[in-house]
């Protein structure tokens, strides 16, 4: 069930602005009480965010407005792949590995633009083929997704939510290229 | 605001959007699906919209969805008033002119046509748009809709999907209409339930079923979900319904929320399709406007509500218990059934769902009628499905097909098969919950029950095809990482089960499994299958158990000998070209080295990993071309030309007695022991140059007076020069190799001698026996086998040749013998019973073929010789063949028909293959195979006689020069092992010290071909037919690898 | 509604309440079901698989936590395939972490150790993952050290279900999954 | 009938398990009437030998040579059998395995040492990644978990040994 907002329990830290408190409370309205409540929230507090994340202050405060213990609501951050507990690059290169486009060589791709952007991946990072890496400049974050739903155009690399089918290393270089003399 | 109340004002809205989709003037629609967009739709739109304000002209110009053929996109229509409806293919932006030009003077652009369509079913609709344009195809008679038949995808790619009234004006919402109308809840549920329809979504439950639990739920408030958060990778049907035809989607749940008694709808859609949530959401809100949606639906009383919310990216979700935990605002971890979601669900309310196709096959069945859908389809899975077709097909796209249907309709009708000479291996169905169906099996219907069967499922439909280039053991791996990193982490078995196969198959991949990994793999397989808590964690090892069971080989390759044959897992190939490589030259080194004017180096690298290279450097079908990663940027390496061009540099010069003294000084110790090698053909003399340099005394015996077998006796000279030949048989003397000539085995030397006097013995006999077919006349005078003619040629005899030569046959040996007898003065004209693309010979040789004046009849197979009473051959009839069926090799197997052709001749060659003379091997001891060629254990040469191993023609039949001799090479190395007791192979190969980088930019220089002589010099004479590159086009064409072998980042 | 039924239970017919699980039926009548996750009072999320058992008539493995009893059901807690699985189960969470059973202060009272003890686990066929986890000292009373954690949630829902605290809860998904507290607090900084 | 031949191994652990062997007392003596031990810390052997019929390791393969050394006793020997917690599942040695041998050394002979801040390299192993379980790097016959595993558990495999029957442990040893 949806959580009830508690009345006793004020925001701890005050670290966000009253417009953006505004915000929270205003979404937080416009969703109360329906079914996937929780998931919009998120959804939308990530998308306004210019780096696309869910810095902690909002949750401190989501959690207090919405009574959802804080708990569930890392649970369900940390769980869904959409959403970033850290802040993206200013541009988004994101690899799809679907298995049509695995079938078509994206994992070169992936290895490219890991050596393209200078990426190197921790130890402890996992496996390689899933991830998500931000370069330190912040410029660019290199990610992969499970599927795009593309799969005729494999391989698939979408660009700042631009979508390239029929990408090949050449081409994945110019554009990251193209990115890097356009500044911002 | 128009509101839809009554039936008047139903038919109102009917005939506003029959005026759009069949305006006055002419129509143009795009197609802007994702995928149309993602070719460029959005700037065609944009060229049609500037050029008809520009110009004035009246035009109605639209959006559509998407009609399915992905590979054709971006997709037009156009629609003249009168006409037929002409679906037009990839339009750029600078055709949009001429394609207006066109419509403004009545015609279509036949050159962009892809098909018309005179009429359209809309099932619950009918739209006839015109008729004319005899030339170009109906949309269902071209292969790729052939077949299809579309009741899910009615509408998609039809009409607008961002406007209600078009839906309408094809019978939208009028499935709605007459359930409300008739107010009958429970014959619907019962007319679903008649039709047998079953969850798209995947496990394939009975919908009518679900929804009669749900009718019954008593409770306030009742849910209705639409699961549309697909996830396969590799299916992407639900994306392009929901883009291409929301209303239907709706129309769908709110049908299911009357008769079910739900009043609230939720559609959970992957926030990674922001256009389907875009069209919907549109949708939602034109829907509620018209009275169709909402409060008091089509004023008789009834209320029901649609949300969406975006899925935040989980496999796990399509799970219906994860899927309500995700809404209810948790993490999407699934919880045990009972109790099930008809009774306690979203919020522990009575829920139902269904996957998003499910939905569309209601309105159809609500105004058709059971009876009408189960004609469709297989008895048990009634009506169609969309599947998406991709991977190594020419078309790819959304194909909806009866169920029942045989998998080779798909990859070879519909998909046309592969687009390059590979053959397909597999097909993937259901994604990661699914498995790998092997070519031998695809006659399968694809089914619910049937594929299940194999070890797969349907699932939501995913199809991907799979070639030679594919390795099955990665595509396990591939999914086994997929579904590891979905894995929710709640169950035992899935959160780590999974994470130990995915450990056993990196092993696997990386060339460190074990052969009990395997054992490991299937055990731990069936354990996550049997006791995971949710479908993903019970379908997550099928992958790994289809391929284990159909493709096993393949793991043992990796595992065994530490062979990739796709060559996918790097770790087990030092380069795409050494991979493909039957010899395993280390192909990037002797590019380097020659980069770095090494020469002599260069030349130690090839010798030593290949001790014929001037030959092979002519005569290779040189497998790297297509391997090459540069192919990707421009064309391939010519990297066959360069070891020539290494080779013809060294063996004529000065130098040559140098390399001889520095080959010999890598020569092992000598170990006394002794080899016999009986054939001197280039696998022998393979096995006995590696053999010597490690040390042993070797004998290579041969019936022949000299040694080269196929290459001194069946190769013309102008392919392969005979002085060419002699300098490489004499470098393999010098290092100390002995021969033994005019001697049969085991005529002249018996089996138990060579076992008495050696410790190994090496069987290498070429194929020297011409297959014969039967055809009337073969007995005439005239009539030759081509290896014997070119042997006869070779040694420099005289043959009888006629004036007009016909050579049947498609192989490199037809070839040959054409070219041959075209230099002794024939016309020759080669028969073959199928395709250009068909043909086994190098294609560079059958160009120069043609080009040298011989002609090729294809589909021809012949029927008869005739000959003369004399008893000389004087004609042969040909059947025309056409094609059929595709047969087991992927290829369409040729079909004679009752035309027959007749070509006057004087002499026929015969080319239609050779085979091989077993039968001293069967008099002593050593197994044969089925396919009647000497059995021998896979990964080490051993025959079924100790001490004896044998490898070439003898062991894969006819085969080409660069594979004999890679299992000669194969051979020396497992003799070796066995000999010595010791792994010392890698230590006869010298260590090179040279760049290890990648050129930061790859080299501006062009492929360089060889020069052949001019068509008309050459073909008079047998000198050699082409010239080598030069120094300076070798070096560039060196320059040009990109080093695929340096590695880089995280290795 | 409160008739009694019966079930039987490797043959043994055994009175049972409807509406309760199989595996509080077995417990009640002393028949052993191994089981990590369940524990009385709290709600059942048949999460380790280890009290699967086979149903007859039931062509697949159902968990006794979240399985209710009904009448005439007949019920195999132990047979090889089901001996075979367990083992697995308990050599996968072996595997996972970090057990040194000799240095952890659960040593001789904890519920991993001893099934494995009770099924004969006496090695592990699959290889350690040996990873890195966090181990959380900074409460006064009490450590949080994730090596030895096995997933099965109790504490989660006695926090949530009996304290009615909702201090933790799972991160993350997969073997990456990890308890935590709060917004990845401290356990010092939580509210309790 | 001729007595078996019974070696000890002792690979990265604390010898607490050959203490446990030590304490079947007086047991030992039937164990020698019936057996010769013909290698181990308790025995002055200097090379393994060839053909043993039982060899007990004691600890987890943690270096280089401790693997070289397993690889070579599973060569010669008939029975191998894992003996205590550290052979069995790694235990404390592999408490180190999360770390880097290179950040591990740096920790204990760099920043925790007082004199010599350099880690030790003449004589002295490399150490492999992981400390690892005897079973992971050769084949292992019989496993007998504990740390270290009860004098009674040991009594009973050396005795069923030695008497040709394959001792069965369910129930009878335990982990820890």
């Amino acid at each position: 069930m949806p959580a009830e907002f508690l009345p006793g329990d004020a925001p701890q830290r005050g670290a966000l602005s009253f417009e953006e408190q505004d915000f929270i409370d205003r979404l937080i309205a416009s969703h109360q009480g329906q079914p996937g409540m929780l998931l919009s929230l998120l959804e939308e507090i990530q998308e306004r965010q210019p780096h696309k994340y869910l810095p902690a202050d909002y949750l401190e405060y989501l959690a207090a407005r919405t009574g959802i213990p804080g708990a569930q609501i890392y649970s369900v951050a940390t769980f869904y792949a959409l959403f970033n507990l850290k802040p993206q690059g200013d541009h988004t290169i994101c690899i799809c590995r679907g298995t049509a486009c695995h079938t078509r060589g994206s994992r070169d791709l992936l290895e490219r633009m890991k050596l393209q952007l200078g990426l190197v991946p921790e130890e402890d990072d996992g496996s390689a083929d899933k991830l998500s890496m931000t370069t330190p400049d912040r410029r660019f974050t290199l990610r992969t997704v499970a599927c795009f739903g593309q799969c005729a155009l494999a391989p698939v690399v979408e660009v700042d939510h631009a979508i390239h089918g029929h990408v090949n290393e050449r081409a994945l270089d110019r554009e990251v290229d193209a990115l890097r003399k356009g500044g911002a | 605001m128009p509101r839809i109340t009554d039936l008047s004002s139903f038919n109102e809205a009917r005939e506003a959007g029959l005026a759009k989709l069949l305006p006055p003037t002419p129509r143009i629609a795009i197609g802007m699906g994702t995928c149309g967009t993602g070719n460029g739709a959005e700037a065609v739109l944009q060229s049609f919209s500037d050029a008809i304000n520009q110009r004035g002209l009246s035009i109605a110009l639209a959006r559509t969805g998407c009609f399915g053929f992905c590979a054709a996109e971006p997709l037009v229509n156009v629609w003249l008033p009168g006409k037929p409806l002409v679906i037009l293919q990839r339009v750029q932006p600078n055709d949009t002119a001429a394609i207006l030009d066109d419509l403004t003077a009545g015609r279509i652009p036949a050159g962009l046509a892809l098909c018309r369509i005179d009429e359209w079913d809309h099932i619950t609709g009918h739209v006839k748009y015109g008729s004319g344009f005899p030339e170009i195809p109906l949309w269902n008679e071209i292969p790729f809709f052939k077949g299809q038949k579309k009741i899910v995808l009615r509408n998609c790619g039809l009409i607008d999907p961002t406007d209600i009234e078009e839906f309408l004006a094809v019978g939208g919402y009028q499935a709605l209409y007459k359930a409300l109308i008739d107010a009958n809840p429970a014959s619907i549920v019962e007319s679903i339930k008649a039709a047998k329809l079953r969850g798209r979504g995947g496990a394939g439950f009975q919908t009518g079923s679900k929804w009669e639990f749900l009718s019954k739920a008593k409770a306030d408030r009742k849910y209705l979900i639409c699961n549309a958060d697909e996830g396969d990778p590799g299916a992407y049907m639900n994306r392009n319904e929901i883009e291409s035809d929301p209303h239907s989607l709706i129309e769908g749940m709110i049908i299911g929320g009357y008769v079910t008694g739900a009043s609230h709808g939720i559609v959970y859609v992957r926030a990674e399709y922001p256009l389907a949530v875009h069209r919907l959401e549109t949708a939602i809100h034109q829907a509620e406007e018209w009275g169709l949606l909402g409060d008091n639906i089509l004023g008789r009383g009834f209320n029901f509500r649609l949300q969406l919310i975006e899925g935040a990216g989980a496999f796990v979700c399509g799970e219906e218990t994860a899927l309500i935990r995700s809404l209810e605002g948790k993490a999407g971890r699934p919880t045990p059934r009972p109790p099930y979601p008809a009774d306690s669900g979203l919020f522990g309310q009575p829920t139902n769902i269904n996957n998003v196709e499910t939905w569309y096959n209601v309105a159809p069945i609500v105004v058709k009628g059971p009876a009408w859908f189960t004609e469709t389809g297989s008895p048990k899975s009634p009506g169609t499905k969309v599947f998406s077709l991709v991977g190594k097909v020419v078309n790819t796209g959304l194909v909806e097909m009866p169920l029942g249907t045989p998998l080779k309709t798909f990859v070879y009708d519909v998909g046309g098969g592969t687009a390059n000479d590979r053959a397909v291996k597999a097909v993937q169905t259901g994604g990661p919950s699914g498995g790998c169906i092997p070519q031998e099996m695809f006659d399968t219907p694809v089914d619910y029950e049937t594929l299940a069967q194999l070890g797969s499922i349907m699932g939501s439909g995913g199809m991907v095809v799979m070639d030679e280039d594919n390795c099955m053991v990665d595509v396990a791996r591939y999914f086994i990482e997929f579904t590891h990193s979905e894995s929710c982490g709640k169950c035992i078995p899935c959160r780590v089960g999974l994470d130990k196969s995915l450990h056993y198959l990196n092993r696997i991949t990386q060339g460190k499994g074990t052969e009990a990994d395997l054992a490991t793999l299937d055990e731990l397989g069936r354990m996550i299958r049997d006791t995971s808590l949710c479908g993903l964690g019970q379908t997550a090892p099928n992958p790994v158990l289809t391929t284990m069971r159909h493709f096993r080989h393949e793991f043992e390759d990796h595992i065994r000998a530490s062979r990739c044959r796709a060559g996918v897992c790097e770790d087990l190939a030092l380069s795409p070209c050494e991979n493909s490589c039957p010899l395993h030259m280390n192909i990037p080194r002797f590019l380097q080295l020659l980069k770095e004017d090494r020469l002599e180096d260069a030349f130690v690298s090839v010798v030593m990993d290949n001790p014929l290279p001037a030959s092979t450097g002519r005569v290779c079908q040189h497998p790297c071309d297509d391997r090459c990663r540069r192919s990707g940027i421009d064309s391939a390496v010519n990297m066959r030309e360069v070891h020539r061009h290494i080779a013809d540099s060294i063996y004529p010069s000065p130098r040559f007695p140098d390399l001889v003294a520095r080959l010999s000084a890598l020569r092992k110790p000598s170990t006394g022991l002794r080899c016999a090698v009986v054939g001197a053909g280039p696998t022998g003399l393979a096995c006995a140059f590696y053999l010597r340099m490690l040390g042993h005394d070797v004998m290579v015996y041969d019936s022949n007076p000299n040694a080269g077998g196929m290459l001194r006796y069946a190769l013309p000279d102008y392919r392969l020069p005979k002085e060419v030949l002699d300098r490489e048989v004499e470098l393999i003397k010098l290092i100390g190799v002995d021969f033994t000539f005019n001697t049969r085995v085991p005529a002249d030397i018996s089996l138990n001698e060579l076992d008495q006097r050696y410790n190994a013995v090496f069987l290498a006999i070429g194929t020297w026996k011409e297959n014969w077919v039967y055809l009337p006349g073969t007995e005439l005078t005239g009539v030759i086998p081509a290896l014997p003619f070119l042997e006869s040629v070779s040694k420099r005899e005289t043959v009888p040749l006629g004036k007009r030569v016909i050579v049947i046959g498609g192989g490199n040996a037809a070839i040959d013998s054409a070219r041959t007898a075209l230099r002794l003065g024939s016309g020759v004209t080669i028969l073959y019973r199928r395709e250009r693309k068909d043909m086994p010979a190098i294609p560079e040789e059958t160009e120069a073929a043609e080009a040298e004046g011989a002609k090729i009849a294809f589909l021809a197979s012949p029927h008869r010789i005739v000959g003369s009473p004399d008893g000389r051959v004087t004609a042969i009839e040909a059947v025309k063949t056409r094609l059929g069926e595709y047969d087991s090799s992927g290829r369409r197997r040729p079909i004679p028909t009752d035309e027959i052709v007749r070509f006057n001749c004087d002499t026929v060659i015969l080319a239609v293959g050779e085979t091989v003379d077993i039968d001293f091997a069967k008099a002593s001891g050593l197994k044969i195979s089925d396919r009647g060629l000497i059995e021998v254990d896979r990964y080490s040469l051993e025959t079924s006689r100790s001490k004896f191993y044998a490898g070439g023609d003898l062991i894969t039949g006819a085969s080409n020069v660069s594979g004999a001799m890679g299992l000669g090479k194969k051979a020396a190395r497992n003799i070796d092992k066995r000999l010595t007791g010791l792994k010392r192979w890698r230590d006869l190969f010298p260590k090179f010290e040279y760049d290890q980088a990648a050129p930061a930019h790859p080299s501006d220089s062009r492929r360089h071909h060889v020069r052949e002589l001019e068509a008309e010099d050459r073909a008079r004479t047998f000198s050699e037919a082409t010239v080598g590159l030069t120094s300076v086009e070798a070096m560039e064409e060196s320059c040009r690898c990109l080093r695929c072998d340096v590695r880089t980042g995280d290795h | 509604m409160n008739n009694k039924i019966s079930i039987r239970i490797d043959g043994e017919l055994i009175p049972a309440t409807p509406g309760a699980s199989l595996l509080e039926t077995a417990l009640a009548h002393g028949k052993f079901i191994p089981s990590l996750c369940h524990m009385k009072g709290l709600s059942s999320v048949g999460a380790c698989r280890l009290c699967l058992v086979e149903v007859a008539g039931v062509n697949r493995l159902l968990p006794a936590c979240t399985t209710p009893v009904q009448d005439g059901m007949s019920v195999t807690t132990q047979s090889d395939k089901l001996r075979r699985y367990r083992k697995i189960t308990l050599e996968l969470l072996f595997a996972e972490r970090n057990h040194v059973c000799a240095v952890c202060v659960s040593n001789s009272h904890c519920d991993l150790q001893s099934l494995a003890q009770r099924l004969g686990v006496t090695s592990v066929r699959y290889p350690y993952t040996f990873p890195k986890v966090p181990v959380d000292l900074t409460h006064k009373k009490f450590a949080l050290d994730q090596n030895r954690c096995i997933l099965c949630t109790r504490c989660v829902r006695v926090c949530a279900e009996v304290e009615g605290a909702h201090v933790w809860a799972v991160s993350s998904r997969g073997v990456g999954s990890r308890l935590v507290c709060e917004l990845n607090r401290a356990w010092a900084d939580s509210r309790y | 009938m001729s007595k078996a031949k019974v070696a000890t191994v002792w690979l990265d652990g604390c010898s607490g398990c050959h203490m446990s062997l030590l304490d079947i007392d007086e047991l030992l003596i039937d164990v020698l009437r019936k057996a010769d031990i013909v290698y181990g810390p308790l025995v002055d052997a200097q090379e393994f030998p060839d053909n043993v019929d039982v060899t007990l390791v004691e600890g987890a393969v943690s270096s280089q040579d401790d693997l070289r050394l397993v690889q070579k006793i599973r060569q010669r020997t008939k029975l191998l059998v894992s003996l205590g917690d550290c052979a069995v599942t790694s235990n404390v040695p592999s408490m180190r395995n999360p770390l880097q041998p290179k950040v591990l050394l740096q920790r204990a002979y760099v920043e925790g040492a007082d004199v010599n801040h350099r880690p030790p390299t003449d004589g002295v192993p490399a150490l492999l990644r992981h400390a690892v379980p005897v079973h992971e790097v050769v084949k292992v016959d019989l496993h007998v978990p504990g740390c270290p595993p009860k004098a009674d558990a040991i009594a009973f495999v050396v005795t069923e040994l030695l008497e040709s029957r394959k001792p069965d442990l369910a129930g009878k040893v335990k982990f820890g």
